[in-house]
């Protein structure tokens, strides 16, 4: 089998292993991270599967996508950590089980 | 010259456009409301004569409109619609002087007579749909603008009655509307054709016709006020009395049965309904609604009360007029709508007359009403009279058509639901006759207002006049060629081979 | 403890997701299996046309000509990011200065004009071989970051309406090279050849302006939060 | 003249006009409520006359950067696209119209630019065929929605925002994955020239329940609705409308457009079950939930929970082979997001109005502010079905495409939701003519708040009034024939 798959496969890996802690963390932070990885795990299946054109050069628009979606990633990221420092600022704890105290 | 196939709509647009006038009045603009409300009063009724005679002259009036593929919002002046139109249109002109009247320094003005007149758009729409899912889209919104009728005093009481209201005609409302949808699957048209447009649905979907009959009936019962499906009306009763008028003789209750008129003749067409087994349940029914309601109202001491359930059972007997099956017997039937409408309207134009004047709410509070308040009285009493079936009151026309239909279709048992209604008609309405004219009066009447020199306001009293007027010459000018019985035979003959 | 039973629901229902994933990752993973070892898929498109994208670097062209409506695209989801901190969270435009440090301060002066220079080589060599601005303007966040961290106050002097300028460059450039391109070719961000790869390397080098101010922004965003309490 | 204005590129402006307003609104941060105007009123020109050479000259295709796809990306507009764009000027007129007067100069400084940014990326979604430039969309729109949500600026409402932002970025990711296996499954990332490509291969499947997981999440279908109730209700009143109205109607389009030209014509009906099914289950969790609330504003959201069930109830129906159930969904998905959004101006105004949206304690509203009364009544009209709106001609194609498909347990689940939806709605409205026993004070609303409620709700009458334009409309192009029916 091609070494490529075994990145590809290491990605689909990273993804649900980050959707899994997603779901089971209640902790924003980790939530965060979790999206982090799970993105991580997409951006490294269309990193390697783009190396199947057998070219020396990969194929750009995979590169392409996985570019924007970096850039989208991290905007995201930077908006996430600022509305969980709002939380934590407001209830103060990084969760999102608030006893409804008002 | 203004094309024939607009009218219509210009119909219908007159009590529309003035109604939206008037909910953007303030309320103080007494006047401007009146002229209004008149206008469009006016110009609907002169836009139902002119196509009365046009209709007779053989013209054509509908306005059509592509609404979805295949099916268009269709406003026709056939013969059902103008006699049903008329109708309304003459007693809503009735009901929206008592109304002025009645409401004089009242708040909220603006609101109720921009409903009041939506209510009669919505009618009106409902008596010239020229198919059933126009008929669907009329009813539903004469179902919402009466609400805020119904609630419009805005207190904890009218609150529930308003949503039992709802609740009943929502349910209703859904049930036609699964009917109608089903109904097209299965002709591809739900254009209103004389002796009904089913004949080319295949026998296979025996079945479907059967539970489209089923809801379709169920769906207009309910404004019909069929038992079990009545339990609304009463409790409406809270509204004020120009309501309880214009609900049970012109608007709400009348398009339910209007609607099951419709359903027989126009979609199934009797003859058909009748070969399939459908009309004779609905005699049944019918018939079981008729002496529920008059042995309910004679229970009642609140004279509203008691009048709700005399509606429940008096509109059944256009009910059960159709679905004797014969051309006499509709004849009876759907003259009665009529009849009825003139009727009931003098008899809650009274009641709340004897409210305004004297706070009389109760039966039992009328003792010596006539001597105090003689004209009122007097059309109470033909009113009630007529319900009875005393000659020559307009019911009782009704009444005698309706037994010799049910001859003429041989079924007997009619003949005793007859005798045996109108004797629980007298069993509730002569109590009160007897009470008003023959018993001497309190010291005191509950809540008194002065008239002056008059027994109460020209504008609370000439309504009822002239309807318990219209009561008697209906039934005295039964034969005379503009008579609602003469139009209604014209219907007749166009329903049966 | 009343967590007893909870644990060991909780481990149940950890089990279930478990499994349930598991499920459906080794699905994604046959599916990912089925493709055939090799495939061009736009490849072939990419590089019959590079000659004519104004760049030779495929990954560029393609981000910056085939599909540049989708680069335009991303500088709006940027600047809606930093919108979106900015709406959340005042930011205060006085930084920190509890990193003062001699050796913080030399390795800064060291680093932040190398990752200037660094940044300015990504940007220049995107045209042809692996590089870009979201590269170049990565690096120059970075320099900006370090700045901040070492307690000197990059944005003091720079702020208000110019920063805000500085931000929305890029994304006003798209706009008028989209409106310039509607008017000279008819058609939105189709450059004239001859125009072609100016035309790239100026969204490139405003891109990386605003890519790189709008990062060490939604850092700054986030790192001011001590300032607060 | 005329043909000249027709030439014009509207399809782009409509782009770029909102762009540059939000751009222009971001500077001049202080004229935002001038600038916000004057942008949606230019977006509203450009879709009309976009709509009117669609009507004149058939479906509008452009080729970005004069790159064909599959190499470039196509802007594409047909009679679908076109309904969307109009739905989106539409309601964006109404909720600007309100804006002005909600917020107040701090929060507004913050709300134009990202609103009119959301405009730019609904308009830039709905123009676009191509499954990676609908992800950079998606997540344009996702982000400023979210930033929106946090305007609240309350407790409810950055906890809400915060769910819905690990919401929306899973769906994103579930999707992007999805749309990176389609691409080097089938080579492509532009809509028709996958929809040539694609074979019934486990990669299509799998992507299409990754794509399709991520889209239901947005659309918050049930089960998948938990962050939608909390971000809803707690965000500002104009954010509200706008959530409930554009922002799930913009993965819904997605999820159409993906089934209509690429996995529609392999599927073998599993599918259809799953969504019908899922739709079912929204239409009554979300309409009981609605009838149990007490907060007005709570309601509404459960109600719009119910109301994307009917939507996934026709778009089921729909791929069953009904195509009148494709004009159901139309219908739905636009009368909803007319109603819908009135219906949130219209709690806004109630809140500010009594200071709170308890539904037992409203008070004498209907007196004293009848014009928001109409609008909730309209409204309320419409999102039941009653004639004559745009929801009940949707709910009549529904129920008409149950009947011919004999799907009679759809045809109860249809009457069991408007009968529930009646009741919740009018729950509200009894309340509405009473006095509260607790009376209480009232602020004044301005007549542009109350005014764009009630042209919002009656816009979404007149949509059933004026159903068979629309549905012309909505033919051009064929949008609903799958790819396969086409050659």
């Amino acid at each position: 089998m091609n070494m490529l798959f075994i990145y590809a496969l290491t990605g689909t890996g990273l993804f649900f292993i980050g959707f899994y802690a997603l779901i089971i963390h209640t902790n924003l932070l980790r939530k965060i991270l979790a999206l982090n990885i799970m993105g991580s795990g997409v951006f490294l299946v269309l990193i390697s599967l783009a190396m199947r054109s057998g070219h020396s050069s990969p194929d750009p628009v995979s590169h392409a996508m996985v570019i924007t979606g970096i850039v989208v990633a991290v905007s995201a990221t930077a908006l996430a950590l600022v509305l969980m420092l709002k939380v934590v600022d407001i209830t103060g704890k990084p969760d999102l089980h608030d006893q409804e105290d008002e | 010259m203004i094309s024939d196939n607009l009218i219509p709509l210009f119909m219908i647009m007159s009590s529309f456009l003035p109604a939206l006038m008037i909910f953007g009045l303030a309320e103080e603009r007494k006047n401007l409301r009146r002229s209004l409300n008149l206008i469009g009063v006016v110009s609907t009724l002169a836009f139902v004569v002119y196509m009365f005679s046009g209709v007779y002259q053989g013209h054509h009036y509908e306005t059509r409109f592509p609404l979805l593929p295949n099916i268009d919002l269709v406003l026709l002046a056939g013969p059902i619609a103008l006699f049903f139109g008329a109708l309304s249109s003459v007693l809503w002109f009735l009901t929206t002087v008592y109304a002025i009247g009645y409401l004089e320094g009242s708040p909220h003005r603006s609101r109720f007579f921009g409903f009041f007149s939506l209510c009669i758009t919505a009618t009106l729409g409902v008596a010239f749909s020229g198919n059933l899912i126009t008929f669907l889209i009329f009813y539903e919104m004469l179902t919402l603008v009466a609400y805020p009728l119904i609630v419009h005093r805005g207190t904890e009481e009218s609150r529930l009655a308003g949503q039992s209201y709802l609740m009943y005609t929502i349910f209703g409302g859904a049930l036609l509307l699964l009917g109608t949808v089903w109904l097209y699957t299965l002709t591809g048209t739900l254009e209103f054709t004389p002796r009904g447009f089913i004949e080319n649905v295949d026998e296979e979907h025996y079945f479907a016709l059967v539970s489209i009959f089923i809801l379709l009936i169920t769906g207009f019962g309910v404004k019909a006020a069929l038992v079990p499906l009545h339990g609304w009306l009463p409790l409406a009763m809270v509204a004020p009395a120009p309501v309880s008028a214009l609900l049970h003789a012109v608007a709400v209750v009348k398009a339910g049965a209007f609607g099951i008129i419709l359903v027989v003749y126009e979609v199934f067409g009797v003859e058909k309904a009748a070969d399939m087994g459908l009309t004779q349940p609905l005699a049944v029914l019918a018939a079981i609604t008729i002496i529920y309601g008059s042995v309910m109202a004679l229970y009642q001491d609140d004279l509203k009360r008691r009048l709700a359930y005399s509606t429940v059972s008096q509109v059944s007997y256009i009910i059960l007029g159709v679905a004797i099956v014969g051309p006499i017997a509709t004849i009876g039937g759907v003259v009665h709508l009529v009849h009825q409408g003139v009727m009931k309207i003098t008899l809650f134009f009274t009641a709340g007359n004897f409210a305004e004047t004297l706070g009389i709410h109760k039966v039992s509070e009328m003792n010596g009403v006539g001597r105090r308040m003689p004209l009122t009285m007097t059309a109470f009493t033909i009113g009630a009279l007529g319900m009875i079936g005393v000659p020559p009151i307009a019911g009782f026309i009704s009444k005698w058509y309706l037994g010799l239909g049910a001859l003429q279709a041989d079924q007997e048992w009619v003949i005793l639901i007859l005798i045996g209604s109108s004797l629980l008609n007298a069993g509730y309405f002569l109590p009160i006759l007897y009470r008003a004219w023959f018993l001497p009066s309190p010291e005191k009447w509950p809540h008194e207002h002065n008239f002056g020199s008059r027994e109460t306001s020209l504008m609370l009293l000439i309504p009822p006049l002239i309807t318990a007027l219209l009561a008697l010459i209906f039934g005295l000018l039964a034969s005379s060629p503009y008579s609602p019985l003469e139009w209604v035979k014209l219907i007749a003959s166009r329903e049966f081979y | 403890m009343i967590a007893n039973k909870n644990k060991s629901e909780d481990k149940i229902i950890r089990l279930l997701l478990i499994m349930l994933l598991t499920l459906i990752a080794s699905m994604v993973a046959y599916a990912v299996l089925s493709l055939p070892e090799s495939a061009t898929n736009l490849q072939r498109l990419v590089d019959n046309n590079i000659d004519i994208s104004g760049v030779s670097n495929p990954v560029t062209a393609v981000l910056l000509n085939f599909r540049v409506y989708d680069t335009f695209l991303e500088m709006v989801v940027l600047l809606v990011a930093l919108l979106g901190v900015w709406s959340i969270k005042e930011v205060p435009i006085e930084s920190m200065n509890d990193l003062k440090n001699p050796v913080l301060d030399t390795l800064v002066d060291l680093l932040v004009p190398f990752s200037l220079l660094v940044s300015i080589y990504l940007l220049w060599v995107g045209a042809h071989a692996p590089g870009g601005a979201f590269q170049a303007g990565s690096v120059f966040g970075a320099g900006l970051v370090l700045l901040m961290l070492s307690g000197r106050q990059p944005f003091l002097n720079f702020k208000g309406l110019p920063l805000h300028f500085a931000l929305i460059i890029s994304v006003t450039l798209f706009i008028s090279i989209s409106i310039y391109s509607m008017f000279a070719t008819g058609e939105l961000l189709k450059y004239p050849l001859s125009q072609a790869s100016s035309i790239i390397f100026i969204l490139e080098g405003m891109a990386t302006v605003s890519i790189g101010l709008t990062l060490s922004l939604l850092f700054y965003g986030i790192y001011t939060k001590k300032k607060y309490k | 003249m005329m043909q000249f204005i027709m030439t014009l590129p509207w399809a782009i402006m409509l782009i770029l006009f909102p762009l540059t307003g939000a751009i222009i609104s971001f500077l001049w941060s202080k004229q935002g409520n001038k600038i916000g105007l004057v942008t949606i009123t230019f977006v509203l020109i450009s879709v009309i006359f976009l709509a009117w050479s669609i009507i004149e000259q058939d479906v509008y295709l452009h080729t970005i950067g004069g790159w064909d796809a599959p190499l470039g990306i196509n802007l594409y507009a047909d009679g679908l696209s076109l309904v969307m764009l109009i739905m989106t000027a539409l309601v964006g007129l109404g909720i600007s119209i309100y804006a002005i007067s909600y917020f107040s100069a701090d929060q507004s400084k913050r709300f134009w630019p990202l609103w009119l940014l959301i405009i730019a990326g609904l308009n830039a979604l709905f123009l676009s065929s191509d499954i990676f430039n609908y992800y950079v969309a998606l997540e344009l729109i996702g982000l400023a929605a979210v930033s929106l949500t946090a305007l609240g600026n309350t407790r409810k409402a950055f906890l809400g925002a915060m769910r819905y932002l690990l919401a929306t970025l899973l769906g994103s990711l579930l999707y992007l994955f999805g749309v990176g296996l389609l691409y080097h499954g089938f080579g492509s990332l532009d809509i028709a020239t996958l929809s040539r490509n694609v074979q019934s291969t486990p990669v299509l499947w799998v992507s299409f329940a990754l794509m399709g997981g991520g889209l239901l999440l947005k659309t918050a279908l049930f089960p998948l609705h938990f962050w939608l109730p909390p971000a809803h209700s707690s965000a500002p009143a104009p954010v509200s409308a706008l959530l409930s109205a554009l922002i799930i109607k913009s993965s819904f389009y997605i999820l159409i457009r993906l089934w209509l030209s690429i996995f529609g014509p392999l599927g073998d009906g599993t599918v259809e079950s799953i969504f019908g099914l899922l739709g079912a289950g929204a239409i009554l969790w979300g309409s009981f939930q609605a009838l149990r609330q007490t907060r007005l504003k709570l309601l509404v959201a459960y109600s719009t929970v119910a109301q994307i069930g009917y939507l996934f109830l026709a778009f089921a129906l729909a791929m069953s082979g009904g195509s009148i159930a494709w004009n159901a969904v139309v219908f739905l998905a636009f009368s909803h997001a007319l109603a819908k959004s009135a219906m949130f101006l219209v709690v806004g105004n109630l809140l500010r109005f009594g200071g709170h949206d308890e539904i037992i304690h409203l008070d004498r509203v209907a007196q004293r502010l009848p014009i928001t009364t109409a609008a909730f009544a309209l409204a309320g009209i419409s999102i039941i079905g009653l004639p004559l709106s745009g929801g009940f001609i949707g709910k009549y194609f529904l129920l008409e495409s149950a009947l011919l498909q004999e799907q009679w347990g759809f045809v109860i689940i249809l009457l069991l939701g408007s009968l529930l939806s009646a009741a919740y709605i009018f729950k509200v409205i009894s309340h509405f003519f009473t006095p509260s026993s607790t009376p209480h004070d009232s602020k004044i609303i301005p007549a542009n708040m109350e005014w764009a409620a009630l042209l919002l709700a009656l816009a979404a009458i007149l949509l059933g009034l004026f159903s068979s334009s629309v549905l012309s409309i909505v033919d051009i192009g064929s949008p609903f024939e799958l790819e396969g029916e086409k050659l």
